[in-house]
């Protein structure tokens, strides 16, 4: 065990990739030398040689179009897109040709590569540095979507979408790139994707989220106990998709009284799925309607955008308010 | 306009001592090759005005820079196709019927009836990669895939084929720029042949040919009379030894032309001018090689006619067959979408599977859609 | 009036708009000379000529990215999209840039532009000619989604998002091209954006549809009536961003039970977020979960996709369940 | 490499009867704007540094290209530049203090507040187009804005400007291919600094410079040196007589080179090999101009000092008002969306405001956020 942060443990689970399996190959723009802006890369190109972490063209289409060439053919490429914000020149290739090629092709062809990019708020990063689109992405089949929200799932989540045989977009929380630390096994070592993590137990108020609003959620479950004795059930989603639909069932079930939150826009957000999903199934055991807490329905501000951002105490009253429906 | 690489003149003869490096019966092969393009073409297009098949795409033309560039590939090489590349399929062996059972959809189509007709997909005999729709995707992929053979050391070459409205593609902006960066084994080979659907190639781009792009990424690029098998082969031929020496990519334009619609739900008529298709149908390349081969004692009108009846019956057989196979299982609407099917895509295919029962057959009846 | 397909009515809406207004330009792939795949553009080259009617290179993300361009500088651009299946191209154009311009540049640059494109199956086009994307633009704030699905409707909501201060993405039902045929009004009218269109009036069941979807919801509910006397309430949502919520949560609360419908798969898609307003706002009046019948989440076949595509019958098993409840 | 435009010599000197077409007050004006974009670049260098403002892009090297680029246009031309060109807004009398407005997205920020800082946006006294993070989607922005402008016979100019790593991007390419085949009046300025962030030439493309890009277009091009300002200016006005005559448009290649960091964010020590960097600081290019100024007798250490300490105050100045005006207000998340406001986002506001009043701006402290 070792105590790293999230940046770290990306570090990390990249390094024991590569070690245990010459045919990933990491690369992206500045990527290189340089480690990525974010250094997530760090010291690859040194420990591996300039053929298995490099420097790409500035052209995202390129970097996935050559990810999938790499992926057919016998490479397990691991492609960074520097901010979340600018794959979509890469959309194409992700939606049309990766999602997509298994299923065309009848299985004679397939894409089993992996997209790092670093998405969300926090960092005063204006509309193109700070957005959460993960909501594109997981109504697209074929593709499945992964977001870490700790040190060890960081890790085990990332050596487990290497290993996948599908494409994986592996969307990191940069806001919690070093401000969460946390113990995180050495050398090889997976967490399942499509599993959900608890990561607070509770019978009143069950609340699903992921990545950077993890700790947010933490943080006002506590309040909401400290101040008003309103136990939380908070599950860490983890795997967007495919999701663990079950899970989510019995998590909402559990309580009976949901709350979802995320920092993307709301309208046709990736929370109307998880709020439709339970409202559609388990209306029976439902006390109250599913509240959403998410981002407003704009492009992402700079200054104003710890108003825009839902935090603490957004997310506590959202508790309140389902729990005393 | 640069002047175009041509080994074979108009009346068939070639330049003293030239050898193309083909055997008389692969010489034969190349030509049966254009015949069968052919017949697939004639038999096609009648199946789909018969609405015996939804779509197909014609290679009128363009015969000759399908088979002259397969012809300069192993069976260890790889192709990134475009959907106007039968050619290249069949001259390396892929059973008709295997690409008449993509054109029927069914149940041994490889793509398992989920793709548009003349969509295929095949990797045996030789790596002929899935085609897709959107235009250009597929030029990085090839670039992609020429990494990994060149990362492991190996001399395979990856052809990539596309055609002139292709270059205005992302995938040809970035795919050209990584290739030569990486010095990829990559061979990319532009099909001019005078249109993208109805746009002509003035109102493509205001370059000078197409070759000429590669410039612009570094790369060298030669253009060759593509209704000419042996100079396209040639090109080829080149630009893959180039290729497997670690000297990396080359672009090829062929120039041809276009002789039947874009597609069967296309009518040339409105935007081909008469005299451009009647100018290029004296150029037909199908004939250049046959009066090649008679120059070479190698045609005969008894070969001719045997070839052409070949051709025929054996596109006519394939058909049939195809025809005949049934249509894919429900389940194919589920299965490969991952490795494994998640839970979710279950449920939905036990919903379908007993609505289905449900229903009976009968009501799945096709052509419900309009238009 | 004019008695005309939904085709015919796009036509007569493009020769109505580039007649009443110089800055009104059309252009895209094969829609000159050709009239555009699907004759949508028939003859707007000849009566108006090559400099408002051309043909593009092909390039999606130049079509998009000038038509920005065009916009901020007076001209009214309405571009075409072959096939909505080969808009990603474009999708940076659209998502970064047309739909925030206004916002980031606090309104000294803005885009009014229309992007058409014919969306959805039942042409047998397999994976790539087939898709309906609307959930993937919904998701976008600065943007407007149109979906016409009669004759009337796709002239006049084609004239409003000609005119609209903001880019409007037009997504046209092709299944619905030659199929249905309808008055039409002639010359200028236009019908108003986020406005839902009542199809047919109904106590016991509310159904949400657009598109393609339309007629075969007024099949299924036209059943319902006779073979079982439950009379549907059928709502075309015709405009999906932005929505009018209001309207949609009012026709919900008229029956306390409702279905959508879409052709596009299930999961992210847009009834996702009908489903979860509704839930969200008036569970108090209702009597049954809401019921969503859509595609499956697979990408799009081709000889199986009349299994693909949500029929009557389907739709009929849906108002049955949500009735039966 | 293809050889350069150059003008002035590096003693500053040119050739006999070389006329620049700039008065001396102009000629002045050009190197008092390379002062002041030094003197922003080095206040908001501090200020990041010291966490006054959350971020700043150095234009250290660049500044002859982007001064003697506008000093070749009018008022009426638009410029679509990229966030590396201040000198282009600052030569155009774009006052300082908007400008600082913008470094600090308070209230009279024209973006309102909701870009990064350097993402300026102005219509006037010029149209300088709002600027957009994602490289090179600007590109085609302008290719758009001059057909526009050449539909309605303008002889409005649309310069666009972009880096090396620009040239990658998919609006180059289409941007690039859609200007020459309408023969639309935009000038593309490519600035070639020698690295995109930490990415040098030789990784970005394996062509020979940038300019011969242009080649896979049909468009015509020159590379001019980049630290020269009277070269830049030649070049762009030359290319912008072709455009406003109808003749088209031009590529430029400015070669030149970023002798600060990418950004406030970045350490260029990690990439850019030392002695890289002091050749080219032997190459200063606002030296360069001071020397020609001096050669023409408007130069002397007096109006060196005045000019230095006139810029750095104005520049200090704006600063301060624009750090003492206040932020912008709750409705400004919400505005600007739409032209006008949908009833979702006007109930998203009103949640926003009451809870705002509820929990009072205390809790609306900045720097929350961890990283
Ligand atoms: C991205 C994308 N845009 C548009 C289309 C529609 N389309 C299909 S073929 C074609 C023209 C292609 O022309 P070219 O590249 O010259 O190939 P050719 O058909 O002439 O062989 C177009 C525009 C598409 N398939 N993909
Ligand atoms: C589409 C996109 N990809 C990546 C980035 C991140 N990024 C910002 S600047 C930059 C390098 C740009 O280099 P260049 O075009 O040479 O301009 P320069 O900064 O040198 O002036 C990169 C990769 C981006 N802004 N947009
Ligand atoms: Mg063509
Ligand atoms: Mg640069």
């Amino acid at each position: 065990m070792a105590n790293l942060t999230l940046i770290q443990a990306l570090n990390d689970g990249l390094k024991t990739a590569m070690a245990n399996d010459d045919s990933v190959v990491v690369f992206g723009e500045d990527v290189g030398p340089k480690g990525g802006v974010f250094l997530a890369t760090e010291g690859l190109t040194n420990e591996f040689g300039e053929q298995r972490c490099f420097d790409t063209p500035l052209s995202e289409d390129g970097i996935v179009g050559t990810a999938v060439g790499m992926a057919m053919n016998g490479l397990r490429p691991v492609a960074e897109i520097q901010f979340q914000d600018f794959i979509f020149p890469a959309f194409d290739q992700i939606v049309s040709e990766a999602a997509k090629l298994r299923y065309r092709s009848g299985g004679q062809y397939t894409a089993p590569m992996v997209i790092r990019t670093p998405y969300g708020g926090g960092i005063r990063g204006g509309l193109y540095h700070s957005q959460s689109g993960e909501a594109y992405f997981a109504h697209t089949a074929g593709l499945k979507v992964v977001i870490p929200s700790t040190p060890r799932d960081a890790k085990g989540l990332l050596l487990a979408s290497i290993q996948d045989p599908d494409p994986v977009l592996f969307l990191e929380p940069k806001a919690l790139y070093r401000s969460v630390k946390g113990e995180v096994p050495e050398g090889e070592f997976t967490v399942d994707l499509s599993t959900l993590r608890t990561v607070r137990e509770g019978r009143d108020v069950t609340v699903f989220c992921y990545g950077a609003m993890v700790p947010v959620v933490e943080k006002a479950a506590a309040q909401a106990e400290e101040q008003r004795g309103i136990k939380s059930l908070v599950v860490d989603l983890r795997t967007l998709l495919p999701l663990d639909e079950e899970g989510v069932l019995e998590a909402a079930k559990q309580t009976g009284r949901v709350v979802v939150v995320h920092e993307a826009p709301r309208f046709c957000g990736y929370g109307a799925e998880i709020s439709a999903l339970i409202a559609e199934n388990c209306i029976e055991y439902m006390e109250a309607p599913v509240k959403r807490v998410t981002g407003f329905d704009t492009p992402f501000p700079n200054t104003l955008e710890h108003h825009y951002l839902p935090d603490d105490r957004r997310v506590l009253d959202a508790i309140e308010e389902v729990y005393n429906f | 306009m640069t002047d175009m690489l041509t080994v074979i003149a108009p009346d068939g003869a070639t330049k003293k001592g030239f050898d193309a490096g083909l055997s008389d019966e692969e010489l034969v092969h190349c030509y049966r090759t254009m015949l069968l393009v052919r017949a697939f073409d004639d038999i096609s297009l009648k199946m789909q005005r018969s609405g015996r098949i939804g779509f197909s795409i014609p290679n009128r033309g363009i015969e000759a820079t399908q088979v002259g560039a397969a012809s300069a590939l192993r069976k260890t090489d790889w192709i990134f196709p475009s959907y106007r590349d039968f050619g290249m399929a069949l001259y390396h062996g892929i059973p008709t019927v295997e690409m008449m059972h993509n054109m029927f959809g069914n149940a041994k189509d490889s793509a398992k009836g989920r793709q548009m007709p003349v969509h295929f997909s095949f990797v045996e005999p030789i790596r002929f990669y899935s085609i897709s729709s959107p235009i250009g995707t597929h030029i990085p992929h090839a670039v992609g895939a020429a990494y990994a053979s060149k990362m492991r050391g190996e001399d395979t070459v990856h052809l990539t084929s596309f055609g002139d409205g292709g270059t205005s593609s992302i995938g040809f902006h970035s795919g050209m720029n990584f290739a030569a960066v990486w010095k990829a084994p990559v061979v990319f080979l532009c099909q001019n042949n005078g249109y993208a659907i109805s746009c002509p190639a003035d109102e493509q781009t205001a370059s000078d040919g197409y070759a000429i792009k590669a410039e612009a990424y570094g790369m060298p690029h030669t253009t060759v009379d593509g209704n000419d098998l042996l100079a396209v082969r040639q090109a080829v031929l080149d630009a893959a030894e180039r290729a497997r020496k670690g000297e990396g990519p080359t672009m090829i334009e062929s120039v041809t032309f276009r002789m039947g619609g874009h597609s069967t739900s296309d009518d040339p008529t409105k935007y081909v001018p008469k005299e451009l298709l009647e100018e290029w149908e004296k150029k037909d390349p199908v004939e250049r090689f046959r009066r090649h081969l008679e120059k070479r004692g190698l045609w005969s009108q008894d070969v001719e006619d045997r070839l052409r009846k070949d051709t025929l019956e054996e596109v006519r057989v394939a058909a049939k067959e195809a025809e005949d196979t049934a249509k894919p299982g429900l389940e194919t609407i589920f299965s490969d979408v991952y490795a494994d099917v998640p839970n979710h895509l279950r449920e939905q295919g036990e919903f379908l599977f007993d609505l289905s029962k449900r229903r009976g057959e009968a009501a799945a009846g096709d052509g419900e859609f309009p238009l």
